[in-house]
């Protein structure tokens, strides 16, 4: 046989990975087989640790506390982006009015909460959600007389889990959705208008299906990453409180308690890995969908 | 080929070999000797001339003071607990949430039980027995108690001595809440009540558990059996619901311990709060303006006759079993961690600093305790809580401990919604209900009992 | 100067199990200082040949011989070629000048060296102007001349061009056309030259490649390759407006030999073939086969002064698109469209009946089932 | 002339519109930061008294001389700022070099080389992308242990060093905007494969470069239970940590905390701005073309 030498050596392409392969395989994949080892155990920290097959799944299953979680986690996550994301879109919409001035400014003022980062926004938002003395109860009393011992970070903990994931992030994916929008083909909205349809029939019928592949990806990072919410909470309660009624409790703070408060890290892992599968369904949905939309 | 890398690229670059050389030529601590680690300051400050003149003696095992924030040592504590690393060869941690500490058997305790040689040294007796008690786990000791923290009631004696109120009578939480109820109110007519009697968080279970404790509702025992569906708890529950729901809302959710809740104080949005004995520095730093207008008096009790105090929160000292230096420094350590919580001049100090009094019941007798002061209106505010220090209550040290205090709030604030939907005022029916949200706050603690394989065998 | 040649390439994309063949046993022999089209349908195996030359993509089995030399084993920086992509290729964040020096600087020519062979290629494509330009600030014709710039400088054995011209307009594709063309006479280099536009394979090719579905159909100059396609796949890739086919037998009627369509419509088509064809056609006579004829070999029955045999026909204009010099009319006989190139003298109405005759002297004739030439 | 007026009319209101609304929703984002930087100047009796400025009789009814820089002072002088802000900058600069240049040669390679295991990598790069970083929190410390890492820089470094999101994103990019005819381009040319990647590529890439640098800097810098688990001794602390061990047991040190947090803003901030165009452009360009 007659092999013709590729364009480049054989080892190349390996060369380009090999810096990230090995500290990938080494600080990613090795603990994460580590982990599913661990789902099986029932530990106390790495040192003390006792084989109780699929116990873990079983107790978590049957657990309140962490269906509890699941509710709150699932409540968080559809909430923040059912809201997020129109009105995301909805600033991106007004910022991309050719004849608007001073877009750089608004653009830089939504977008700024996110480079403050969710450890600030967690010692933040447990200041500015007090009832009477924070600024946001301050100054909704001041301006329309509402309840100033309004309790944020008792009963209505999730909305202002909300609220603060909010501020954090929509100017954030108003980026994405700006972006999308001045890419979208102005010959295509001209000859609609030719057409005959209105500003709410050119959005829904030129503009809304031109920046759904952005949208679908905006849609799916946000509601990966609000499933796996844990620094919000976790500051904002600090730390192992988390709420009453666990209020705050989500799926990742329940794993973080179990495994380094409690040190079951058997127990987290399990929590983590049904966490996990639920993730790879939903980014297999999302695959599937978006697939078949091209098609 | 470096021309036409991107700039941002080329200066993160410069600043990060920069910073490099900068942090590699930084001196390097030696951290010979002995490591102490503490979450609090306060405490630090108390023991550096101890410590100056340990080290003038010992120069080969100095001792390193070092603070360590109260989440970071947790976890690091922890870290090093479960992956058997060493950490520090004095720890010095806070009740709370760390109970898992003593989960699973002796073995996978990172504590050395210093019971042994408490007994050896001849320590024990000198003790307040009911402040060893979290830090006792089925009759091993894991940590010399730091402090006592009784629990007085702090109350706007400005206010409530104006309106003619003598707190003298006030011996039971239902006297004391009647008699203050009629000052309570909406006083700038904005809609919304701004003065209520006592100030009890609906977001923490910090102060729920100083009443259920008060009333002696034990949550759990230290062989894990849960307790917290009993008749004292629910009554403590049910009373302090019916004053929360209540259309004149009695109780004040304030964000206690943080600097928020020194503004409702100033302000007299609570006119009395419960005050362990470390919340008077607290109160020295962050409402300087409340001296001379509080006084303190003991806790009203649930029935006549009752416990007049309770307990919330403490310190401990611990020496970890793994350790840098192994054995040899492990005798430094238990001398020094001797010295320091038996020493004389550490509990007086840490009185005038922190309003903290000492387990160590010869030190009751010192001068310092009697002396007046004038935030509280010229009270001998030391010799009352030492007053109260032997009828401090009995804790567990269950690692299921944080879970019912949790399952206990849940339960609170759930009965205070149920009261505002029915009547508050129908004690039946609440106590009827805080009995049925326990025994389901019961059933998850032990459910999580249950689910632990290492607790078995001690059972 | 050199010759290269291609021995039996073999290239399979999947493998052994799935096998994706591109290319199923090429052999082509170009000359020295030769201009070689590679013409064909998108996905034939012309890019990837060339690709190969390159060195750009590994075979499954074959040799690639350049002057001689088997390349398979060089790498592609070492084998002394030259490329010019369909997009340019430039990079983006270099000026022109830089652009054109970067293969000669990766070789550490001295600067000066540089300088001088820069210069005198950007002189010869007139783009001195421009040397300290961005590539984005060029239209796409200049582009394409910093592209040619930047294979020129080299001087390489062979250049390999890879649809070049696709990405520009109209107008700038006519006129890099002749460029190319010059450049070629000037260097006097061996050029291979990938395109699916069969204008610039008939225009510029010393010799013409046709190749489909990973085989080459026929090697040969230009005119040959127009007027005696080897089947029918050429003559129909090959010529515009395309070719003709019109399906049918060639039979005996009253001791003649006609051609009669395959149709059972009342409007088949059905014409006498002469005598020096139907000599020709004798040992086809009763088979299936298809007539070809181009547009061009049908003509106006008005204005055909031709003396040599032709056929007589009716048919409807449907619609006449004047090109200027010449008309293509689309006509239907009534069994089927008809494309034919007239000159542009007359006029003519939609729907109009046309009388045409076709030049039997140009008729070409295939094999039904092969496609193959008869 | 009248439905021109009235649609010009139209226009007027719906503009002022679009302008009290994005002029709303800039204040609503902006007034914590206001907030903030306002609070870092209280002392601790106004903290919470007021929301805003305390009032008084100084110019706007700002009691001016109420504020100080005494809580900036003070974390510099009673606490190691000065330290921690190098043990961020060296972290959150060496991090971010360091795992965009792996990202950008992972990515590339992963977008523009056949080899074999490349569809195996890809699978674990994607599925990587979902897992939870708690989930590793636990078995990554028992591994640091064993690996001799904790308390070390090396422990915190090495990890964040092979980031699936990174090479995730920098893939998308390359097959977006690095088309391989200039890569082959460049082999024809001579020019090797390291440098081709050094010189041409990565100027291609150079907004996804900016963002991701962006990205790392300050996933980095905002990082804390990491170096909070991992790093024991306290002069190794970065700012996050530092900041975080301000809420104390008996005391949580608003003031300080407020003025730290404005220190430890402003470099990210820098940067940003510095880097705002490549890395809107950057942040987008893994998404919006297909």
């Amino acid at each position: 046989m007659n092999r013709h030498r590729k364009a480049v050596a054989p080892w190349v392409p390996y060369l380009f990975v090999a810096p990230f392969l090995i500290t990938f395989a080494l600080f990613t994949v090795y603990p994460l087989f580590q982990s599913i080892v661990l789902t099986t155990q029932q530990t106390i920290g790495p040192g003390f640790e006792r084989y109780v097959g699929a116990d873990n799944f079983r107790n978590i299953l049957s657990d309140p506390k962490f269906w509890i979680a699941v509710k709150n986690t699932l409540l968080f996550a559809s909430a923040s982006v059912a809201i997020q994301m129109p009105l995301a879109l909805g600033l991106a919409l007004l910022m991309n009015q050719p004849w608007l001035r001073g877009r750089s400014f608004y653009r830089l003022a939504v977008f700024s909460p996110a480079l403050v980062g969710s450890v600030f926004v967690g010692i933040m938002s447990a200041i500015v959600f007090q009832a009477r003395t924070g600024m946001l109860n301050r100054s909704l009393h001041a301006l329309f007389n509402f309840n100033p011992d309004f309790p944020w970070l008792s009963t209505y903990l999730m909305p202002a889990m909300i609220i603060a994931t909010l501020w954090m992030w929509t100017g954030f994916n108003m980026i994405y959705f700006l972006a999308a929008l001045q890419n979208v083909e102005k010959e295509l909205v001209d000859s609609a208008s030719i057409d005959g349809a209105g500003t709410w029939q050119r959005f829904l019928h030129v503009t809304l299906p031109a920046i759904r592949p952005v949208a679908g990806y905006v849609t799916l990072i946000s509601l990966i990453a609000s499933l796996q919410v844990f620094e919000l909470p976790y500051l904002m309660l600090s730390r192992l409180n988390s709420g009453p009624e666990n209020r705050g409790l989500t799926v990742v703070m329940y794993l973080y308690q179990t495994g380094f408060n409690v040190g079951d890290l058997g127990y987290a892992s399990a929590i983590g890995w049904i966490l996990a599968l639920l993730l790879i369904f939903l980014s297999i949905l999302y695959r599937r969908m978006s697939r078949d939309e091209r098609t | 080929m470096i021309g036409a890398l991107p700039a941002s690229l080329l200066a993160l670059c410069v600043v990060s070999m920069l910073c490099t050389a900068l942090v590699i030529a930084r001196d390097k601590q030696e951290h010979k000797g002995l490591v102490y680690w503490s979450f609090a300051r306060e405490h630090l400050r108390a023991y550096v001339q101890q410590t100056e003149s340990w080290n003038k003696q010992n120069p080969d095992l100095p001792v390193h003071l070092t603070y360590v924030s109260e989440q970071a040592l947790t976890d690091r504590m922890m870290g090093s607990f479960f992956a058997g690393t060493p950490s520090a060869d004095m720890i010095e941690m806070n009740q709370g949430p760390n109970v898992n500490v003593w989960r699973g058997p002796d073995e996978a305790t990172g504590f050395r039980d210093l019971a042994p040689l408490l007994r050896r040294d001849g320590l024990i007796d000198k003790i307040n027995p009911p402040s060893l008690s979290p830090w006792t786990r089925q009759g091993r000791i894991y940590g010399l108690p730091h402090d006592v923290h009784p629990v007085l009631l702090c109350y706007r004696a400005d206010i409530v001595e104006a309106a003619g109120i003598n707190v003298d009578e006030l011996t039971t939480w239902d006297k004391f809440f009647e008699a203050l109820a009629p000052l309570c109110g909406d006083l700038d007519g904005d809609g919304y009540s701004d003065r209520h009697v006592l100030e009890m968080p609906e977001t923490t279970h910090f102060m729920l558990v100083i009443m259920v404790d008060q009333a002696g509702g034990m949550l759990i025992d230290d062989y894990d059996r849960v307790h917290m569906n009993s008749p004292a708890v629910a009554n403590v529950l049910a009373k302090l619901a019916s004053w929360a729901a209540r259309e004149d809302k009695l109780t004040a959710d304030i964000p206690v311990f943080t600097a928020a809740a020194a503004q409702p104080l100033l302000k007299g949005q609570a006119l009395s709060w419960l005050c362990p004995d470390w919340r008077v520095a607290n109160m020295y730093d962050m409402a300087p303006g409340l001296a001379g207008k509080v006084k303190l008096m003991p806790l009203p009790a649930w029935e006549e006759g009752g416990r007049r105090t309770s307990v919330l929160g403490g310190t401990m000292l611990g020496l970890p079993k793994v350790t840098r230096g192994g054995a040899e420094t492990a005798e430094a350590a238990w001398q020094f961690a001797r010295n320091l919580y038996f020493s004389k001049e550490t509990a007086e100090y840490l009185f005038r600093e922190t309003g903290i009094i000492t387990p160590i019941k010869d030190y009751w007798t010192l001068p310092v305790f009697d002396e007046k002061s004038d935030f509280f209106c010229g009270q001998r505010f030391g010799r009352m809580y030492i007053e109260q220090a032997p009828n401090v209550p009995i804790r567990s040290s269950s690692p299921y401990l944080h879970q019912c205090c949790e399952e206990l709030l849940s339960a609170y604030t759930r009965l205070i919604s149920y009261a505002q939907e029915h009547d508050a005022r129908d004690m039946e029916s609440l106590q009827s209900e805080a009995a049925r949200l326990l025994d389901i706050a019961a059933k998850n603690v032990q459910l999580a009992v249950d689910r632990g394989t290492f607790e078995e065998g001690e059972k | 100067m050199a010759s290269v040649t291609l021995e039996n390439l073999f290239k399979n994309y999947g493998d052994a199990k799935r096998p994706n063949v591109a290319l199923k046993g090429i052999d082509l022999e170009i000359r020295d200082r030769e201009f070689m089209v590679l013409v064909g349908p998108s996905g034939c195996g012309k890019s990837t040949t060339l690709r190969v030359i390159a060195g750009l993509e590994d075979l499954t089995s074959g040799r690639v011989i350049i002057d001689g030399q088997e390349m398979n084993h060089v790498l592609p920086r070492d084998r002394d070629i030259a490329m010019v992509f369909q997009n340019y290729a430039l990079y983006p964040h270099m000026s022109v000048y830089e652009n054109m020096a970067f293969a000669l600087k990766m070789r550490r020519f001295p600067a000066d060296e540089i300088r001088s062979r820069v210069e005198s290629a950007a002189k010869a494509l007139d783009i001195t102007s421009y040397l300290h330009r961005k590539p984005h600030t060029l239209s796409g014709g200049q582009m394409q001349r910093v592209a040619l710039g930047r294979a020129i400088v080299r001087s390489p054995r062979v250049f390999l061009f890879d649809e070049p011209l696709s990405n520009l307009d109209a107008k700038a594709r006519v006129s890099m056309r002749t460029e190319i063309v010059k450049l070629h006479d000037r260097l006097q280099a061996t050029m291979i030259y990938v395109t699916h536009d069969q204008v610039e394979a008939m225009t510029m090719g010393d010799r013409i490649c046709v190749m489909n579905e990973g085989k080459i159909v026929q090697v040969d100059e230009p005119l040959n390759i127009y007027n005696r396609p080897v089947n029918m796949f050429v003559a129909a890739f090959i010529g515009s407006p395309q070719i003709n086919f019109i399906k049918g037998r060639i039979v005996s009627e009253e001791g003649r030999s006609c051609f009669v369509e395959q149709n059972d419509d009342a409007d088949a088509l059905r014409f006498d073939i002469g005598e020096q064809l139907s000599l020709r056609m004798e040992a086809h006579r009763g088979k299936t086969l298809v007539l070809g004829v181009r547009p061009e070999d049908i003509y106006d029955q008005r204005r055909c002064t031709a003396t040599q045999p032709t056929s007589q026909q009716f048919a409807r204009v449907e619609i006449s698109e004047p090109m200027g010099p010449e008309t293509y009319l689309y006509l239907n006989t009534g069994a089927h469209p008809l494309i034919a190139r007239v000159r542009s003298n007359d006029r003519y109405q939609t729907n109009e009946q046309l009388q045409f005759r076709m030049d039997l002297a140009k008729l070409h004739f295939f094999d039904a089932e092969s496609g193959l030439a008869l | 002339m009248r439905p021109f007026r009235k649609a010009s009319l139209l226009l007027g209101i719906s503009q002022t519109m679009t302008y009290v609304l994005l002029t709303l929703a800039s204040l609503v984002t902006l007034a914590p930061f206001y907030w903030l930087a306002v609070a870092a100047f209280k002392n601790k009796e106004d903290f919470f008294a007021y929301n805003f400025l305390p009032p008084g009789e100084g110019l706007f009814g700002v009691a001016w001389e109420r504020l100080s820089l005494g809580n900036f002072t003070r974390i510099f002088t009673e606490l190691d700022f000065a330290n921690n802000i190098l043990n961020s900058v060296f972290l959150a600069s060496t991090t971010a070099v360091l795992s965009t240049i792996t990202a950008a040669m992972g990515g590339y390679a992963l977008a523009r080389f056949e080899f074999r295991g490349r569809n195996l990598v890809l699978a674990v790069v994607l599925t990587a992308l979902v897992i939870p970083a708690p989930l590793l929190l636990a078995p990554s410390y028992q591994l640091l242990y064993h690996l001799n890492l904790l308390d070390s820089y090396a422990g915190l470094l090495l990890p964040a060093v092979a980031p699936a999101f990174g090479v995730f994103l920098f893939r998308q990019t390359m097959l977006n905007s690095v088309p391989p005819s200039l890569i082959e381009s460049a082999r024809i040319d001579g020019c090797g494969e390291l440098r081709t990647f050094f010189t041409i590529v990565l100027p291609l890439v150079r907004p996804m470069l900016g963002a991701y640098l962006m990205i790392s800097f300050l996933g980095t810098w905002n990082n804390f239970i990491n170096p909070q688990i991992i790093l024991q001794d306290a002069e190794k602390f970065p700012l996050s940590v530092a900041l975080a061990s301000l809420q104390t047991a008996y005391r949580s040190e608003y003031g300080m905390i407020t003025a730290g947090t404005l220190v430890s803003i402003a470099p990210v901030a820098l940067l940003f701005l510095l880097l705002q165009k490549e890395f809107i452009r950057g942040l987008t360009s893994g998404a919006v073309k297909e």
